[in-house]
């Protein structure tokens, strides 16, 4: 049971660790802000349920769960307001979001 | 690892320097201010570093966990503290340039030399 | 396992700091704050674990707590500087 | 292995304050200060020091970005001179550099349980704790009653940087000043209008709230305690005002109720070191407080724990406000 727990855990930490290079790299590497938005919101979603899923299982059924519980429910609330606070700013800012531009436009305010 | 023996305080003395250079080069007051909290950053890590024992965990007893080094708490109660006078500084440094635009108009400080010498 | 779970986080940690530093835009910059507070989050939870002292775990917290007012800051400060603009268009130059 | 990862921090570290000091947009100079406050806390942690990381997270986290951009919003957003004298600049910073450098090369290796520093009181503190004031986090202890007096100082260092942000800029502007009409009910004010992050807040402050009293109160047993709770609560009252204003914040906690905060946490801390006086000890040893000592450490902890708190609450909300107040005079 023990090693079976185990093997779980180190799946999902895996899964999440991969999540979050993956998220990592597309917002270093994709075109435009809101392209990057979207890459980066993979790492603060995928990868943060994973890997706080998978320590949780390491943690077993104490006080320490439920902080972990705690920090996933407010980064799955938080993260996502931010992203939308940030989208809010740059489209006031007049940045369009523009699929069929590949890179940024020459003029950064 | 013999080599990384001394790199956290290779890592201080840059980032104080780093901290430095702001202070004495930018003539932007918020931008010293700036480089003024990267400085004082530098001296925390120092400390912090100082306080470090190889294979020590952090000086807070727990029952689950015996016969272990601790870290010195000493240095981390002195920058404790520190940082929320830091803080409370900086806050104090902002405050007077925020007096000093309104007076003068102006937040760089050779312009503000000119306005003096007039 | 913490390790490479570890190190993963790290090397996103540079990949969204490598993003703040090229910019183009302010707002690339908040979102990579925002990204790397997120990495933070996670790296202090593992590395709690990878020292074998979960009690730590409020650090973790705080900061899944408080991360987000920067962000709600930076959307206050472009609000009211877009507002202050209008205002000294409307004013006529700037009211100096 | 977990010293790789922290040189790997250290090295990230390095680069964000070279790219601080590089651009010419403080904006972005704040921004990168968050990155930069988020690194080192991580290093912090890996150091050992859990207590100090939190402290660093509470503050660097919402309220340095927020009184910097409190600051940019009343100055200028761009640095608009070069920088003159620059080789002569750095010709300086590097030969104070090598000095410092050269200096390094004596200090003991990193990690080194033989280092000078972890023989004088260190040991004793650790050792000792358990008998005289019996409370699993010895931070704590030696904040609380072995360096009381170093503490006090501290808080009235904060008091003291708190009166002189007010006495700077409560100060009324003069004629020129354009004042707005009091908009207690326009939803133009703060981020009223935008309902996910006005939901997602109102949401959130409690909770910051009861997280700041868990810290203050739990502090004796982990990472925590007065400093960390009194800046997480003052990042609960700013997240509220980011929303609805300030008006309605200050009509939460008006200024008054700040000033009293201040006052009074710094009189507790100084009240319980008289009454230790009284008692026939001396100044803030608290052993005295109750029949047995260490009971009366550990209540004269939670005391002056409360006292710090309040002070740092007061100060930094009355330093928020002072900013905003600017902004709007």
């Amino acid at each position: 049971m023990k090693i079976a727990l185990d093997i779980l855990s180190w799946v999902l930490l895996t899964a999440g660790g991969v999540f979050v290079l993956v998220g990592g790299i597309g917002a270093l590497r994709m075109p435009n802000l809101y392209t990057r938005m979207h890459a980066a919101s993979v790492t603060d979603t995928m990868g943060a349920i994973l890997v706080i899923a998978g320590v949780m299982i390491q943690a077993g059924f104490t006080l320490v769960t439920i902080k972990l519980a705690a920090i996933l429910l407010f980064l799955l609330i938080t993260s996502p307001t931010a992203s939308y606070a940030l989208g809010n700013a740059a489209m006031l800012a007049g940045i369009k979001p523009d699929a069929g531009s590949a890179a940024d436009p020459e003029k950064a305010p | 690892m013999e080599f990384l023996g001394l790199y956290h305080y290779w890592v201080f003395v840059v980032l104080l320097m780093i901290g430095f250079y702001a202070v004495v080069a930018k003539v932007n007051l918020i931008k010293k201010l700036i480089g003024l909290s990267i400085f004082q950053s530098a001296v925390f890590l120092l400390y912090i570093t100082m306080s470090k024992v190889s294979g020590g965990t952090a000086p807070i007893f727990s029952e689950k966990i015996t016969g272990v080094l601790y870290s010195n708490p000493l240095p981390q109660v002195l920058i404790l503290t520190a940082i929320v006078v830091g803080i409370s500084t900086t806050a104090l440094g902002l405050g007077i340039v925020v007096r000093i635009k309104e007076e003068y108009g102006t937040t760089e400080e050779h312009e503000i030399q000119e306005i003096d010498r007039r | 396992m913490y390790y490479a779970v570890t190190l993963a986080l790290v090397v996103t940690m540079a990949l969204a700091l490598a993003r703040a530093v090229l910019g183009p835009t302010v707002y690339d910059r908040v979102l990579s704050v925002n990204m790397f507070g997120t990495k933070t989050v996670l790296l202090l939870s593992v590395i709690a674990f990878l020292y074998g002292r979960p009690d730590f775990l409020d650090l973790a917290l705080a900061y899944a707590l408080i991360n987000f007012i920067g962000v709600l800051a930076v959307l206050e400060f472009f609000r009211s500087r877009a507002i202050r603009r209008e205002q000294e268009r409307r004013d006529g130059g700037p009211a100096e | 292995m977990t010293v790789l990862f922290g040189v790997l921090l250290l090295t990230l570290l390095v680069i964000t304050a070279v790219a601080i000091v590089r651009t010419k947009n403080l904006f972005v100079a704040v921004m990168l200060l968050g990155i930069f406050s988020l690194l080192i806390a991580a290093n912090f942690f890996l150091l050992d020091a859990a207590d100090v990381a939190l402290t660093e997270a509470a503050v660097g986290a919402g309220i340095s970005t927020v009184l910097f951009l409190g600051a940019l919003a009343l100055t200028s957003e761009f640095e608009h001179a070069a920088t003159p004298h620059r080789w002569l600049s750095l010709a300086v910073v590097t030969g104070a550099a090598l000095v410092v450098l050269y200096a390094t090369f004596d200090k003991p290796e990193f990690g080194d349980p033989n280092a000078p520093v972890h023989q004088h009181v260190a040991p004793w503190y650790l050792q000792k704790t358990p008998e005289y004031i019996d409370i699993p986090n010895v931070v704590t202890a030696v904040l609380g009653s072995y360096r009381g007096y170093d503490t006090l100082g501290e808080v009235f260092v904060v008091f003291t940087a708190g009166i002189g942000v007010l006495f700077l800029l409560s100060a009324r502007r003069g004629p020129a000043g354009r004042r707005r009409p009091d908009q207690a009910h326009d939803p133009a004010i703060g981020l009223r209008s935008h309902v996910i992050p006005l939901v997602v807040s109102r949401l959130l402050a409690p909770f910051i709230l009861l997280f700041g009293l868990y810290v203050q109160f739990h502090g004796e047993y982990g990472p925590g305690g007065g400093f960390q709770a009194g800046a997480l609560i003052a990042a609960a009252f700013i997240l509220y005002a980011l929303i609805e204003g300030e008006e309605r914040t200050l009509r939460v906690l008006p200024q008054g109720a700040l000033n009293a905060l201040m006052v009074g946490g710094a009189l507790l801390y100084g009240g319980v070191g008289v009454v230790g006086m009284l008692e026939g000890a001396e100044f803030l040893n608290y052993s005295v407080l109750a029949a047995n000592p260490v009971k009366g450490q550990q209540l004269g902890i939670i005391l002056i724990e409360a006292g710090v708190g309040m002070t740092v609450t007061g100060v930094l909300l009355s330093i928020f406000h002072a900013f905003a107040a600017r902004d709007r005079a």
